[in-house]
């Protein structure tokens, strides 16, 4: 540990200075590339910027490469590949509705597995105990709803509670719910579940469109909603609550707002997750561990930026299954859980955010701006 | 005409009583000094009147509606805003966002609303803050940062304003300013009522000022009677502060 | 003391490699573009090469799911060695499921859309098995559970819908209204060895041991003994002096108790250090690994546990020897566990059954004579290394599910009863036929 | 039904104790450093295989037991200690980050153990063997549930001395009372935190050892523990030693109790309607106030 600690200090410098030189190096080459998508930039700066926020070229390049990259990816990608960001979709829904109520308000919830294992449940629980026909245009908006029910239930008595109340009661919710299963195992299933549950398609393609289209919406109508005022005054929950009422906004209506914001994709991505694998079991929707990596999604892409999640998810799932997916699974975690580590002590803004800053300083023009 | 009617207020913490039953008023156009030593419990009093703390017993009016059960953003948006003692910008936004936050209505579905670019600029210029609207406010000075503070509540609309402790930790040339700045409040139909510890300053500004010591309503009067008032100098002069 | 690195896993991946680069849509594309219009994926299998693809799916980081791993491994080198299945070389897939449905589905797809096996071999954890039934069904791939020994699995699948199940078979574990039945017999042996006649049930709040609850009292009762207490184990119970104090006051004999969460290792040493006055006996899964002696400081004497395989302790066929020394040979110096565990057997076995099985039939291809090999599974008489292994037919109560096998006392032979004796040993102690030592009672009894 | 009721009594007496002793180093350290520290779990663990892999008779030690406990809630001392200097005290100004930290070094450290432990549990060598019989009671306890018990108390006494009787020990309570305020009275800070995170890891590290004991010990037997412990600090009221032993042995109780009579399917949900309840109740929880002056 030690001589590691004295190597690194020894070399410091030539690291500066190599740092420097990528630096500039990156920088010509952002001033190279920046122009030529600027126009577009500016275009679409005019169109949308006021809605979702004014970006340069290279980070209209960023946006709508990604874009580009997700909508194509079938004909790229490999199997694996494209299995990875099927679930990786659901995931990002997860991620972004977490960020919405927790990442911008600063109220830390540990039980929105609650939410998404509601809407899952509500689903399976219909077609098992009420009617096996039971249409999705039924199930998927009374699951929704459901999510959306039970996010308030836990919001109304816990957000007028302090910050670690209101993340150990919402701990708390995934246990009771978790352990609620068991007893009422005639309706839930209990520890097998239910498998009753129809899958939207087994075509992997068609599938990844199922959960990419869905996912995509909800980023755009989260970052229209952070962009606005709201996304204003949850983030200024955050900083300072009391200047919020100050201000003579109810931060308690905001709060509860910001749990229907985001229990609704919530819902959403539990349904999208109970089609997927056509069935429920608690392990698979309920647990915290459910909870504790969409948190570490958020950490890993940046907090309170919804995009930032998105990318999260993505990297996580894409790390989880994909990129060390020739690992022992606990080598895996391992690693996982120390780059959310490092991540949170050295770059606790999140490594999208910090890309999206830098995509800013690479585009400008040299000193002189 | 009353603006604000303060009527037998009791604030207790346990068996501490921060406020024992303190009655004044203020009328619209006035500007009241709420003066007394520290921990007299004139911040207590504006954390009552601003619903920070429920009242222990009372009735706090304002333009004869009863206001004691408001809660904080009720207070608000009826025209009262309050300029605390310690600066809490927020400090991911800049200066402009920041008073933008106190255009904001109070409405989950108003996505765009809140003041204009210009608007903003309008309440930033009436306290000398229009060049730094851009700025993050930990790059501020001091006394901007104060500035920002009375720009956030300016932004409300109130029409009173509680002020308190306007003038800490600036030098004379920045007291001067920030006075100035308050007069001309006054000619924009603002009511306010100020604390302050430190009688000296005040004393030019004001046209009444309510005495409180050790949570007692001590006197009330015109600047005059109140600086030579021997209960109001025992009181300072028993506590630890000097006039 | 790591359990997770092993030969298997590399050649798992360089298996992987050829077929991984295609990208999706060369992989399942054209496929799955042309078929998406007509609304179902077709098969993809038989478009391949010389090669047969066993995919196998345990959860291995778990000492269980590891035994079948490395037991798989021999019995794919043993039919490579003897020129494969159908004269194609044999490669083995191995994956991890977590024991999770979600990791399990995901392998499950990326073995039978990307990887074209021609068999699925495993699951151990009755969700994972039931989780991905409905897709492996759709698929037609073979599937032989061997790990999981929920009746669910059969009765709520191929019971409902034999035509849409019917490629999914179970070659081992006997499933638990077997077990049951078996464990009753099991009380009369108790009976006559020890005078044993006051009988306790305990069993993990758990769908797995549902059979346990609801069939085991009766054939208790049904033989003249007594159950005096029954109850069920919360599966957040980690502290079970009360649930033992219970039976010690109803007075019992010996307790039944059916238990798989990791805190058997404190059921079993509260029972110890106390000395209750009653036998433990049932199924113990934590108790099966081989290094349970180690990891309860011995307190595991005495207590009992039913397994496939019998441990590895005993005979049971002319198969079983070979296999274990094989296994032992092989993994001597390594991680725990130093014998196959039951879903190692049943996973060897459930290779060379499937072998036989489509040799007799003598077409692999699932795709287009799935008939012929169902057909064939069913009129397959394997003598493997658990036992001697035949499945039931669609008309019976639990169709392709494995049969129970008996001995000349009429009692269930293919689900043995194993003991820890003195020395940290194990011993097959029941039935008779198979034994290798006489059941020991506590010596505090 | 007497009988019932005494070897609840008893059986809930000996266990709490040891979940007290959880909740107080828990507690602790959200009193002096308002740092809700979720890796104090994964002390407990590894007080657990620290000793596991000292004493047990297979491995490569095979120390004395007593010597393996003393050395194992070092570890856990050390191991405490050291999440502070080498990582909470850079980054505890940001609570919420913080918080996850604390849970991620959980999850890191879960993963290590199984890596080198795997995921199947052991059971720890007794510090004594045996067992009384108490017939008349109809249960058993074992020497190690009476040992708990003994040194759990012994170590909340000596704690509870620590911190009324000394000087060094009432920089830790004027700490938890008003972090400002001891500051001022010239309280060294970084030593009463680095002394809190210390004995908290001593605490949860003895936790460890008994809990392994009695239960088992394996990678995630520490999620129910700190489950039960978040419970009972919540109830007791954050930051109070006082609310932490009385609300330990409530739930103890009711947990026991729980079981007893609605049957197992209930354990563990019971406990945490009530703890709901007293949120909603009484947010503060039973001694939340013990510190605050207002």
């Amino acid at each position: 540990m030690s001589s590691e600690t004295d190597r690194s200090t020894g070399s410091t410098r030539v690291l500066g200075d190599t740092w420097r030189s990528v630096d500039d190096g990156l920088r010509s080459v952002g001033n190279r590339i920046n122009p030529v998508f600027q126009p577009l930039a500016d275009g679409y700066n005019r169109l949308f910027g006021a809605y979702f926020g004014e970006m340069n070229g290279l980070q209209f390049l960023l946006i709508f490469g990604s874009l580009l990259g997700l909508l194509t990816a079938p004909f790229w990608g490999t199997f694996s590949l494209i299995q990875t960001m099927t679930i990786a979709c659901i995931w990002a829904v997860f991620a972004m509705s977490w960020d919405i109520q927790s990442g911008y308000t600063g109220y830390i919830s540990f039980g929105h597995s609650v939410l998404s294992g509601v809407a899952a449940y509500a689903t399976a629980m219909l077609v098992y105990n009420v009617d096996p026909e039971m249409s999705m245009a039924i199930t998927i908006p009374l699951s929704i709803l459901a999510a959306l029910a039970v996010g308030m239930l836990i919001a109304l008595p816990t957000l007028r509670l302090s910050g670690p109340y209101f993340s150990l009661i919402t701990f708390v919710a995934v246990l009771i719910f978790y352990r609620m299963i068991r007893p009422f195992s005639e309706y839930t299933g209990g520890e097998t579940g239910i498998q009753t549950v129809s899958v939207f398609t087994y075509d992997p393609l068609v599938r990844y469109y199922y959960m990419l289209i869905p996912m995509l919406v909800v980023a755009v109508a989260l970052t229209f909603v952070a962009r606005s005022n709201i996304g204003l005054v949850l983030m200024a929950i955050r900083e300072n609550e009391s200047a919020v009422n100050a201000a003579g906004l109810d931060a308690t209506k905001f709060k509860l707002w910001s749990f229907v914001l985001s229990s609704i994709p919530m819902g959403i991505g539990g349904v999208l997750l109970v089609h997927y694998y056509g069935s429920v079991d608690p392990t698979t929707f309920v647990v915290v561990d459910n909870s504790i990596e969409m948190i570490a999604m958020a950490v890993l892409g940046g907090m309170s930026s919804i995009l930032g999640p998105l990318g999260g998810a993505f990297l996580f799932v894409m790390l989880e299954d994909f990129l060390l997916e020739g690992l022992p699974a606990s080598a895996r975690w391992t690693i996982l859980w120390t780059i959310i580590l490092l991540v949170l002590v050295f770059a606790r803004d999140g490594l999208f955010r910090k890309l999206w800053h830098a995509l800013e300083r690479y585009g400008r023009r040299g000193e002189t701006r | 005409m009353t603006l604000l009617e303060i009527d037998s207020v009791t604030k207790k913490f346990g068996g501490l009583v921060a406020v024992d039953d303190v009655s004044f008023t203020v009328d619209r156009g006035e500007i009241v000094g709420l003066i007394g030593p520290n921990g007299s419990g004139k911040s207590t009093m504006f954390n009552c009147i601003m619903s920070e703390y429920d009242v222990t017993g009372g009735t706090i009016r304002f333009g004869g509606e009863d206001i004691t059960d408001y809660r904080t953003h009720q207070v608000v948006n009826n025209g009262l805003s309050r300029v605390s003692q310690e600066s809490n910008p927020i400090d991911a936004l800049p200066v402009g966002g920041n008073i933008k936050l106190f255009t904001l209505p109070n409405s989950v579905v108003s996505l765009r609303g809140g003041a204009s670019e210009e608007e903003i600029y309008q309440y930033a210029a009436r306290v000398g803050l229009e060049s730094e609207l851009q700025e993050l406010p930990d790059e501020l000075p001091h006394a901007d940062v104060r500035r920002l503070e009375v720009a956030k509540a300016l932004a409300t609309e109130p029409e009173l304003l509680l002020l308190d402790e306007p003038f800490a930790g600036m030098n004379q040339q920045e007291i001067r300013e920030l006075a100035a700045t308050f007069e001309e409040f006054r000619e924009d139909g603002i009511t306010m009522v100020i604390v302050d510890h430190n009688m000296g300053g005040l004393m030019d500004l004001v046209d009444r000022a309510v005495v409180l010591d050790n949570g007692d309503k001590l006197m009330e009067g015109p600047p005059k009677e109140v600086t030579t008032d021997e209960r109001v100098r025992k009181a300072y002069l028993g506590g630890t502060e000097v006039p | 003391m790591s359990n997770n690195d092993n030969k298997g896993a590399e050649m798992t991946n360089a298996g992987k490699e050829l077929v991984r680069r295609r990208t999706f849509l060369g992989a399942a594309g054209v496929g799955a573009v042309t078929t998406t219009l007509a609304g179902c994926l077709g098969g993809i299998a038989g478009e391949d090469d010389d090669i047969f693809r066993i995919g196998h799916l345990a959860p291995t980081r778990s000492q269980m799911g590891l035994g079948a791993e490395r037991s798989i491994e021999i019995a794919v080198d043993e039919v490579n060695d003897d020129g494969g299945i159908l004269d194609q070389e044999v490669e083995l897939l191995s994956e991890n499921t977590e024991g999770q449905v979600d990791e399990g589905t995901a392998v499950v797809e990326s073995l039978v859309q990307e990887d074209n096996v021609d068999l699925l071999v495993g699951t151990f954890v009755s969700e994972v098995t039931q989780g991905v039934m409905d897709f492996v069904a759709d698929r037609n791939v073979p599937f032989l559970i061997t790990g999981s020994a929920d009746p669910d699995t059969i009765t709520e699948f191929h019971g409902q819908d034999y035509e849409q199940y019917k490629n999914v078979f179970r070659t081992g574990p006997i499933n638990s209204d077997l077990q049951a039945e078996g464990m009753g017999q099991y009380a009369e042996f108790l009976s006559d060895e020890h005078g044993w006649e006051e009988f306790a049930i305990l069993a993990d709040d758990a769908a797995w041991t549902g059979p346990f609850m609801d069939r085991l009292p009766d054939e208790i009762e049904e033989r003249g003994f007594d159950v005096v207490h029954t109850d069920t184990m919360g599966i957040e119970t980690d502290d079970f002096t009360q649930y033992l104090d219970d039976v010690d006051s109803a007075d019992a004999d010996a307790v039944f108790r059916f238990i798989a969460h990791a805190d058997s290792a404190a059921f079993v040493s509260t029972w110890q250090s106390n000395e209750y006055p009653f036998a433990v006996e049932g199924i113990n899964v934590p108790g099966m690994s081989p290094a349970f002696w180690d990891a309860t400081e011995g307190a595991c004497l005495y207590e009992t546990t039913s397994q496939s395989g019998a441990g590895g302790v005993a005979e049971l066929t002319d198969q079983t020897m070979p296999f274990v020394e094989e296994y032992e040979d092989r993994h001597a110096d390594e991680d725990p566990p130093s014998k196959p565990m039951y879903m190692g057997f049943n996973s060897y076995d459930a290779v060379h059954f499937y072998r036989e099985a489509v040799e007799s039939a003598g077409t692999a291809d699932y795709e287009n004579e799935l008939d012929g090999i169902v057909d064939a599974m069913l009129s397959t008489e394997h003598t493997g290394a658990a036992g001697d292994m035949a499945l039931y037919d669609e008309d019976s109560e639990y169709p392709n599910d494995l049969q129970e096998t008996r001995d000349e006392d009429d009692y269930i032979s293919n689900f043995p009863m194993t003991q820890w004796q003195e020395g940290g040993e194990v011993e097959c102690v029941f039935p008779e036929t198979d034994a290798t030592a006489d059941h020991v009672a506590p010596e505090w009894l | 039904m007497l009988g019932t009721l005494l070897s609840i009594l008893i059986l809930g007496a000996m266990i709490s104790a040891v979940y007290a002793l959880i909740a107080i180093g828990f507690t602790m350290i959200f009193g002096v450093g308002g740092v809700l520290n979720l890796a104090h779990g994964a002390l407990i663990m590894l007080g657990a295989f620290a000793y596991l892999g000292l004493t047990s008779t297979g491995g490569m030690l095979s120390l004395p037991p007593l010597v393996g406990f003393v050395i194992a809630v070092a570890v856990s001392a050390a191991a405490s200690y050291a999440m502070y200097a080498g990582l909470v005290q850079f980054i505890e100004e940001n609570v919420v980050i913080t918080f996850l930290a604390t849970v991620v070094v959980a999850l890191l450290a879960t993963e290590l153990v199984t890596f080198w432990f795997g995921t199947d549990p052991y059971q720890l060598v007794p510090l004594v063997a045996g067992s009384i019989h108490l017939e008349t009671v109809g249960t058993r306890v074992r020497y190690m549930e009476l040992l708990g018990f003994v040194i759990s108390w012994i170590a909340i006494g000596l704690l509870w001395y620590y911190v009324t009787q000394t000087d060094e020990g009432r920089s830790i309570l004027a700490t938890s009372m008003s972090e400002r305020g001891a500051q001022l009275t010239g309280v060294d800070l970084d030593f009463v935190k680095s002394r809190t995170w210390l004995i908290a890891g001593a605490f949860a590290g003895i936790a460890g050892v008994f809990l392994g004991s009695l239960l088992s010990t394996y990678p995630e037997m520490w999620l129910n523990p700190l489950a039960i412990a978040f419970i009972i600090v919540v109830i007791g009221g954050i930051g109070s030693i006082k609310g932490s032993v009385v609300a330990a042995y409530l739930i103890g109780y009711l947990e026991t109790v729980t079981i007893q009579f609605l049957g197992s399917s209930f354990q563990g949900i019971f406990s945490l309607v009530v703890l709901v309840v007293v949120l909603l109740v009484l947010p503060q929880g039973l001694y939340g106030r013990e510190f605050v002056h207002e």
